[in-house]
């Protein structure tokens, strides 16, 4: 135990840096991104398992460090991020039972550092640059964070009256505690950024316009995100007419972001929300906790394929909220300006939309009528395009087109997060943001300052035991109902205590220990073969190389004189340690490999 | 087993009314062909309707199988007991077992029924409460209920109002908890459930609405000295009983279907003909939800002779068949002369 | 209520499949059951050989094996799947849920249960993972599971498990937590058996004590009760387990065992041993007899008691070490150069072997010569509950331990008697002096060729063994099932015979006359018995595991009548449904004449 | 440090390819049990008949009875499984009937020093050419553990209950005090040095017998395990003589810590040879070799 360095070489003694290994070669970084699928699958490359790691040795200010080097707002996506690394997490692959629950293990980090703990930032000397972004949103802000520590100065522009964007207007208070938001916001700037809210940019009274700031900035980025609610798309005499200003009728986004900038809204007794994303989600629950007594979720599709994890379908099931499939509203009936209900039409499932979501087929003469008092529409978020008059150029969804280099179609002017990408998730904001950092940066400075390798540490000894393999996940508290109910503020999840989350951290297989066999020592026993638990060691005749040069399959045999090698398929390999342990001729070695940056 | 080379594989998955009706149907239209079954279950097919049974003394596990094992050897129908789909492909036509086990297929039918469902807001109290849709949990339940014990019923859908008639009979006590769920399936309008609720209480059912009692609030072990179990309300108000069995439904048993290229709302979404989306992949019994021309969208058809019918229909229609689904049952609740409630579901044969 | 269950473990060797069925049948009969259990294993050690536990418990005396088990239990699917058709219906299968690899269709147990047996699915390796962090005690797994399945008393298989653990603390440990966690699995798994035990029932007379114990073992304790002095040994599949019973054993009495470094030189060192006076034995099997023949005949010429003990495998050459097999009859009666006659006794049950092996001690005293005790495999191995009398019942004595010999007279060591029998004198005695040679002698033991004496000679080898057919007991034969004529008589040797009894007795429930006799002595032969039994019965029948007929043969030899031969040599021993067929046959064949 | 560099797998299964080493190889997996030194053994075998080009065919494999005597299932030679202990008076046939044929004869310590015993003191002063590898790891395994002519005193096996009172064989002395012409030492858990040691051993000319140490990991949990052995086992001293014997049977004395490496090597007649000049002596004609070994000369060179 004990072994795991601090990710960064800062922090590591001279003989630990001695022993390490940097390697470009395409079939490590293949390795790592196959072999550890958490962090391949996070947007911003959060190093997921050195995290998980530094719980274990409770080391939890490290732990919040090692995520704020990708993120810089563990605590907030601990808590609301969309977790695509859970879906990827190995754990969690056919026969291994349930992913590591990654993400409350990254609230975990944040809730319990130490009170005084000490944030470590990579601050690059001042480069005279100077950068303006728009918007205060995730995206934004991750961008400000990273641009100040590449040593430019940055100025954020917000319209709103506090910073967060989407994650302080759009999120409820019960999956997000404004607390947390504003520690980590407040971390994340406080490195020089200068933050200007209630500033619009315009060219309108009282706004600022682009010329200035193009003026005032060696380049801009505009993260303004996508605030502006889609609207439902209606049949027959509803298709022309406004919703807008109907008794009853709601924008699920405008309805969250006026509830949060605090006006009071009210719900009728029957709820009706339209749409299948985290908005509609939250909400329904709004709805519920406003006094709703009956609130239902209408979908175009079916459950199965809706974009949100199964823990928040569960928490908004057991809330009362209820999910009805293959249907999607035509039009309204109303009583003078009040809404009394609304006519649907069936669906069928028919093909794929781009990115794995269903089409539904409406099927004529199939329309039918449901009574509601309210209707909440959160069919999605759309960009308010080129609001600042520059005639910038747009692909064919209508969002701003972008290079290769995050440069919009003017010189200077940079895109990052929602805006560009259309509604996504926050993790993506952050990620994205980052990337353009990096790329404004290497436009400032004409060069690339950092490039990714492998590190590679060779490790003493396996870190895991067989029998953390059999822990199941654990669960995460929450709130009673009466509790929830009672302000509607109440946060829901209440996080991992320390025992938790230590049960919880053991889980991690480590996929970033690379187990790997000598074949020259190796005297073909199978001896490890023998005590492994999965099928993850395999007599081997060859390997399989991608397109990228990274190795695909293990191409095995069971012909003695065909076998080449004996070799740990990682990719089947849950990082138990029994072969290390089993090995007579100690040919079986263990290393950490992960993806970082070095200075160029 | 000897089939002849190039026989077609027909595997059924489901060893229920329905799976067990195709699986007899297909041997009947196609002779040569290979017949699979496969269940979770470790029992040879029996009727879930008999199980009641229990709770009048029967307890032997043979009792209750509808043919004997020399039906399956002399039918040629291999039966996997045990086994648990992962997950099916339907593009390559191979069922993986949960035991790293695949199995290809020809045509594939679905028959995988449902499973009680318990609402959410209940789930934390599954390990106190007794489900009875499986032989094993039916005589479980009747291990923890005494000699003319109490049952609390909770939703009290008509596979748990069909127990509740046996267990009145055998001197049981009875209490309802009714709510959204009761007579599912049957559709009651607000008007016809009153009426219903009396007749249930003049056949000796003891009934509580839910709602007039704010819901449930927890369902507990009974204190020390008290029945082993006790149901709290949200009005403060509580019940005690031997066992608290949920019937809420059933919803459909499709988790190892996601993935497979079959289209899934609740359930299997089917044409008329009971095939899926997927061309050499039906469905049949609870799991599917028929595209009902009618009334222009997929419903779900009840009863075991409905859904034994689809049995049989998906099985001719997979040997070669095109006949389209006619309901084999009227599904209307209704008041018998004795003043008790009667439901064609409780018809048996 | 009357158990009568069996029970097959089937694995690979290393799943610790022979462990279990050791542990089980200990703890059953530890429980008061009667236990006849015979496994079948590899002759690798590790690896993908097959290796089978099988028992059959039961509460009234069983003779053999059934065909059909009660439960199965596979530890390795690929071994345990051609054996799923030897369940009975309704019988329980257990075998692992998972697979930690990629199965064809059919690779996996639960395929393979028949639709009239219970399927039981259980998590063995990842019980044994869970509760012992490793995946070595998944036998143990399993026998807390048919704990609990089958509610037997747990205190009785952590008591057997408690015995084979008992100097690897390690071990123990990791057994009582899989032990548990099967227990606790089988606690939360529904029960549908059929399979049920009745309590046991105790029929021990005062003073006797009750034991499971296989044939070598039997052998090992028949041999140190009749007072064994030296062993020398060869380890040889399937005889090793006697010279190492024996070495535990001995020292503990004063006896000395040595390992030699080959048959030749252990069978030299137990001539030697016997020219001291000593009761010498050795253990073998199939090729190390063969190694031994030219020192048999030494041996049987120099008149030196001795007694070997013969395991037979299945032959010939290397042939399959670890199958069973009746086939070393011939060399045992016949092997060697020479007119070498010895006694060669044949027990047909563990019982028998216990008493077999004291017994052949008393022999070789009594006719000084070397006593051949022919089991196999079968026997060997074959474990079954034996009742031992409080006291051994064996003579010390048959008054035919070495005399003393009056000093200064002519001693005779090979002196011609009425008996064939001549004094024997050991070194110390110094009136006995003599040398004993390979080469042919006359009554002083000096070497001379002359036919007569020869012919004298060889008369006297021979007929002094004849005598043992004089003193008639469980050594001879014995005959069972209908008294006086019967329609078929079943007559077998060895092993065999409990198969052969278990068939008489369910024909003659069918109507059938019917009567079995076993022979013990194979050399010399009972011809007067065997003939007078063979009289009474309208057709014979022969069954052995051999090919050629071996004791039809030697039977033959004495008896001149027609007989009908079963004969297998599957390295299994012989179903007793195939006796079974072969008797209504017979039994049929002989209405049909009689209604001719 | 080295040892940290990334190995790329395909790279290693070329290299593995080219060497041609599988080719000596099987298609039957070893049946040992997980772990046991043997798999190190059949891999150097294959490694050094691969390395001296020694044609599959001309090779012949064999053994006696005994875990190590499978062997000759394992490689892809000739082979032959004979009996317990008498592995050396077959091979010594074979390489009579033909001289021009490599002969290997494997067997463990029980085969070769129990049962056989008495066959190799001959087989050594007669100068068979061929190479005799004794595989030992003092015990029986498949017998299951019993006590062998090299288990340690006070080893405890089934047969040894209370403990073995027998102080073990040294089989090095007595193979060089036996007459052998080539006496070497290796250790299963050395594959490097095992196999340059077989390559040796079977590029002499005359009876070579090298004396592999291999733990049992099955029934021998407590002596000669990797382990022990592995702290036991040291390099011959750098400035030992090959051609002095007594100094080599001075080393062979020490078996606390066994020394790896060549103790000894001459060159002298082989029984062919001796043969050969009975015949010469006799005045006949030598008979035609039936396959010359170009090969293998040149790669002794």
């Amino acid at each position: 135990m004990g072994d795991i360095k601090p990710p960064s070489g800062a922090a590591e003694t001279p003989t630990a840096a001695q022993r390490e290994y940097l390697s470009d070669d395409p079939r490590d970084i293949g390795w790592v991104k196959q072999n550890v699928p958490c962090q391949t699958a996070c947007p911003a490359g959060t190093n997921v398992p050195v995290y998980i790691r530094e719980i274990i040795e409770r080391q939890f200010g490290r732990s919040y460090e090692t995520n704020r080097e990708a993120n810089v707002l563990p605590g907030v996506l601990g808590r609301i991020c969309s977790r695509p690394c859970e879906a990827q997490c190995r754990h969690g692959w056919p026969g291994n039972g349930e992913p590591v629950a990654i993400c409350h293990l990254k609230r975990v980090a944040s809730d319990l550092k130490d009170a005084g703990h000490r944030i470590t930032e990579r601050l690059y000397s001042p480069t005279g640059k100077r950068v303006a972004i728009v918007g205060a949103g995730p995206a934004g802000v991750a961008a400000a964070h990273d641009l100040s520590l590449l040593g430019h100065d940055v100025v954020i522009f917000e319209r709103e009256e506090r910073p967060g964007g989407m994650l302080r207007y759009g999120i409820p208070e019960f999956r997000l505690p404004r607390d947390t938001l504003d520690i980590e916001l407040h971390n994340a700037l406080r490195l020089g950024v200068q933050m200007r809210t209630g500033a619009e940019i315009g060219n309108g009274a009282g706004q600022i316009p682009m010329a200035k700031l193009e003026q005032e900035f060696d380049a801009l980025l505009l993260a303004t995100g996508c605030m502006a609610a889609s609207p439902l798309p209606l049949q027959g005499d509803w298709e022309k007419r406004a919703l807008r200003g109907l008794e009853g009728v709601e924008y699920g986004l405008d309805f969250l972001v006026q509830m949060h900038r605090g006006e009071k809204k009210v719900v009728g007794k029957r709820v009706a929300v339209v749409g299948a994303g985290f908005t509609a989600l939250d909400c329904a629950r709004v709805a519920a906790r406003l006094g709703a007594q009956e609130v239902t979720i209408h979908i175009r599709t079916a459950e199965e394929y809706i974009p949100v994890t199964q823990e928040e379908i569960f928490e908004a099931k057991r809330e009362g909220v209820r999910i009805k499939g293959l249907r999607t509203p035509v039009g309204l009936t109303v009583e003078g300006n009040r809404l009394t209900g609304i006519e649907f039409v069936q669906n069928r499932l028919g093909g794929w939309r781009a990115g794995g979501r269903r089409q539904a087929i409406p099927i004529e003469g199939s329309e039918f009528h449901e009574p509601c008092d309210t209707i909440i529409i959160a069919i999605g978020q759309q960009t308010v395009n080129d609001f600042l008059g520059t005639g910038l150029e747009l692909d064919r969804w209508g969002n701003v087109r972008v290079g290769e280099d995050g440069m919009t179609s003017h010189k200077g002017l940079f895109a990052a997060g929602d805006y560009v990408n259309g509604a996504s998730t926050v993790i993506q904001a952050v990620g994205h943001g980052r990337k353009v950092a990096r790329r404004i940066d290497a436009w400032l400075m004409g060069r690339e300052r950092r490039k990714q390798v492998v590190r590679i540490v060779p490790v003493e000894q396996p870190l895991r035991e067989r029998a953390f393999d059999f822990i199941p996940r654990q669960h995460m508290p929450t709130a009673q109902m009466a509790e929830r109910m009672k302000d509607g503020r109440h946060e829901v999840e209440l996080g991992l205590d320390e025992k938790l989350a230590f049960e919880e951290a053991k889980r991690c297989y480590l996929c970033n220990l690379r187990y790997e066999i000598d074949v020259d020592r190796c005297i073909f026993c199978r001896a490890c073969i023998e005590v492994a638990p999965r099928n993850c060691i395999k007599l081997v005749r060859g390997v399989e190389i991608n397109e990228d040069g990274a190795y695909g399959k293990l191409l095995e045999t069971k012909e003695w004189n065909q076998v080449g090698a004996i070799w740990i398929d990682n990719n089947e390999c849950i990082r138990c340690g029994q072969c290390f342990k089993a090995c007579p001729v100690q040919c079986i070695s263990i290393s950490r490999c992960e993806l970082t940056e070095v200075e160029i | 087993m000897a089939t002849a080379k190039n026989a077609r594989h027909h595997v059924v998955i489901g060893s229920g009314v329905a799976g067990s009706q195709a699986a007899e149907t297909l041997r009947e239209r196609e002779p040569d062909a290979r017949v699979t079954i496969l269940t979770l279950s470790s029992l040879l097919f029996y009727n879930r309707y008999d199980l009641p049974k229990v709770f009048r003394g029967h307890r032997d596990w043979r009792e209750f199988l509808a043919y004997p094992a020399e039906y399956y050897k002399d039918h040629r129908i291999e039966v996997r007991r045990c086994s648990r789909v992962a997950g099916v492909d339907g593009s390559r036509r191979a069922i993986a077992l949960e035991h790293k086990e695949e199995i290809r297929f020809d045509t594939l039918l679905v028959a995988s029924g449902g499973r009680g469902y318990i609402p959410e807001e209940l789930t934390e109290y599954r390990p106190l409460m007794h489900p009875f849709s499986s032989y094993t949990e039916a005589v479980t339940a009747a291990g923890v209920v005494p000699e003319r014990g109490h049952v609390i019923m909770l939703g009290g859908d008509m596979i748990g109002l069909d127990l509740a008639r046996t267990l009145v009979d055998t001197r049981h006590r009875v209490t309802l908890v009714a709510g959204q769920q009761t007579f599912w399936p049957h559709e009651v309008s607000e008007d016809e459930r009153p009426g219903l609720i009396a007749a249930l209480e003049k056949m000796g059912v003891e009934v509580v609405e839910a709602a007039d009692a704010g819901g449930i609030a927890s369902i507990e072990k009974g204190a020390r000295g008290l029945s082993a179990r006790r149901v709290l309300f949200r009005d403060g108000t509580e019940l005690y009983g031997d066992a608290v069995m949920p019937f809420f439904g059933l919803s459909p048993s499709v988790e190892f279907m996601l993935g497979s290229g079959v289209d899934i709302e609740r359930g299997l979404l089917v044409n008329p003909a009971l095939r899926t989306t997927s061309e050499g992949i039906y469905a049949a019994g609870d799991v599917c939800q028929i595209w009902s021309d009618a009334d222009k969208r997929y419903r779900f058809f009840y009863g075991w002779k409905n859904v034994r019918a689809m049995g049989d229909l998906a099985a001719r229609n997979i040997a070669g068949g095109a006949e389209p689904w006619v309901p084999a049952q009227d599904e209307k609740l209704h008041i018998g002369a004795d003043g008790k409630i009667q439901s064609p579901f409780w018809e048996y044969e | 209520m009357a158990t009568d269950i069996q029970i097959s473990i089937v694995g690979s060797a290393g799943d610790g499949t022979i462990a279990a069925g050791e542990i089980l049948r200990n703890a059953l009969a530890g429980m008061g059951y009667k236990v006849i259990s015979f496994d079948v294993y590899p002759p690798e050690i590790r690896g993908f050989g097959k290796c089978i536990a099988r028992m059959r418990i039961t509460t009234e005396q069983a003779y053999s094996l059934k065909h059909k088990s009660d439960v199965m239990v596979s530890l390795d699917d690929s071994h345990a799947i051609p054996h799923a058709n030897e369940v009975r219906d309704c019988g329980a299968v257990i075998y692992e849920q998972g697979s930690i690899v990629r199965l064809p269709e059919g690779g996996h147990m639960s395929a393979h249960v028949g639709p009239g047996q219970l399927p039981y699915p259980l998590p063995i390796r990842e019980l044994s993972e869970k509760s012992t962090g490793a995946n070595r005690s998944r036998n143990i797994v399993v026998l807390g599971f048919i704990a609990g399945l089958f509610n037997l008393p747990a205190e009785g298989f952590r008591k057997a498990i408690g015995k084979k653990f008992r100097n690897k603390a390690a071990a123990a440990e990791a057994s009582e937590a899989a032990f548990k966690a099967g227990l606790d699995y089988a606690a939360k798994t529904f029960k549908l058996d059929d399979v049920s035990f009745g309590p046991p029932v105790s029929s021990v007379v005062a003073g006797a004590t009750v034991e499971m114990i296989n044939g070598n073992a039997a052998i090992a304790r028949g041999a140190l009760d009749a007072g064994i002095d030296t062993f020398f040994g060869y380890p040889i599949t399937p005889a090793t387990s006697i010279m190492e019973r024996l070495a535990n054993e001995m020292p503990k009495r004063g006896g000395r065992l040595l390992q030699t470094e080959d048959e030749i030189s252990a069978i030299s060192a137990v001539v030697g041993a016997g020219f001291t006076g000593a009761r010498a034995a050795t253990s073998t099997s199939g090729p190390g007899l063969s190694l031994m023949a030219e020192m048999l005949g030494m041996g049987v010429i120099g008149e030196v008691p001795g007694v070997v003990f013969v395991s037979q495998r299945g032959g010939p050459s290397t042939g399959m070490p670890t199958k069973t097999e009746q086939s070393d009859l011939h060399m045992a009666v016949y092997g060697g150069h020479g007119d070498a006659p010895r006694i060669v006794i044949a027990p047909t049950n563990v019982d028998g072997c216990y008493r077999c092996a004291g017994k052949a001690f008393e022999m070789a005293e009594a006719y000084q010569t070397p006593v051949i005790v022919l089991i196999d495999l079968y026997l060997s191995n074959r474990y079954e509950t034996v009742v031992f009398p409080a006291r051994p019942p064996f003579e010390a004595d048959l008054n035919r331990k070495p005399g003393k010999q009056a000093a200064g007279a002519q001693y005779k060591r090979y002196a011609l008697t009425e008996d064939h029998v001549s004094p024997r004198a050991v070194p110390g005695d110094k009136g006995g002096m003599h040398v004993v040679t390979g080469l042919e002698h006359n009554e002083l033991g000096r070497p001379n060729d002359s036919a007569e004496l020869h012919t004298a000679m060889s008369r006297k080898r021979h007929e002094k063994l004849k005598r043992a057919l004089k003193h008639p007991d469980f050594t001879q034969f014995k005959r069972f099932g209908d008294e006086g004529p019967v329609d078929v008589g079943v007559i077998s040797w060895g092993s065999n015979f409990g198969e052969c009894l278990e068939a008489m007795l369910k024909v003659r429930a069918e109507g059938i006359r019917c009567a079995a006799m076993k022979v013990v002595m194979l050399s010399p032969f009972p011809t007067e018995a065997v003939a007078a039994f063979m009289a009474d019965c309208q057709e014979v029948l022969v069954p052995e595991l051999n090919y050629q007929g071996q004791f039809a043969n030697l039977l033959q030899a004495h008896v001149a009548r027609p007989v009908t031969r079963l004969n297998r040599v599957s390295g299994e021993p012989m179903k007793v449904e195939e006796i079974i067929e072969e008797i209504r046959r017979l039994a049929g064949s002989k209405a049909a004449q009689k209604a001719a | 440090m080295g040892d940290i560099k990334p190995v790329y797998l395909e790279e290693k299964l070329k290299e593995v390819e080219e060497s041609g080493r599988l080719d000596y190889r099987s298609k039957t997996l070893p049946t040992w049990c997980p772990g046991c030194g043997y798999f190190s053994i059949v891999e150097a075998v294959a490694a050094s008949l691969c390395e001296l080009g020694i044609p599959n065919e001309n090779a012949v494999v064999v053994s006696g009875i005994g875990c190590s005597s499978r062997f000759p299932f394992f490689v892809n030679t000739y082979g032959m499984h004979t009996l317990h202990g008498r592995a050396l008076p077959v091979a010594t046939g074979v390489k009579t009937a033909n001289d021009a044929l490599t002969v290997v004869a494997v067997g463990g310590d029980g085969d070769g020093f129990a049962i056989g015993g008495g066959h190799v003191p001959h087989a050594a002063r007669r100068n068979v050419d061929m190479t005799y590898l004794l595989f030992d790891n003092g015990i029986y395994g498949l017998t299951k553990g019993q006590t062998s002519p090299t288990s340690a005193i006070g080893f405890r096996t089934p047969t040894s209950p209370y403990e073995n009172p027998d102080r073990p064989l040294n089989p090095l002395l007595m193979v060089l005090a036996y007459g052998a012409s080539w006496v070497g030492q290796a250790y299963a858990g050395r594959p490097d040095h095992l196999n340059r040691m077989i390559t040796q051993a079977m590029a002499h000319r005359g009876f070579s017998y090298l004396h592999i140490l291999s733990p049992c990991v099955t029934f021998d949990k407590t002596h000669r395990t990797y382990q022990n052995l592995g702290m036991q086992v040291r390099d011959l001293p750098a400035d030992h003589d090959p051609s002095d014997r007594a100094a080599a049977m001075r080393l062979a004395m020490d078996d606390a810590t066994p020394a790896l490496g060549l103790y000894f090597r001459e060159e002298r007649p082989t029984l062919g040879d001796a043969l050969d000049g009975l015949v010469e002596k006799a005045g006949g004609e030598l008979p035609g070799k039936v396959a010359a070994k170009p090969a293998r000369k040149a790669a002794r060179r």
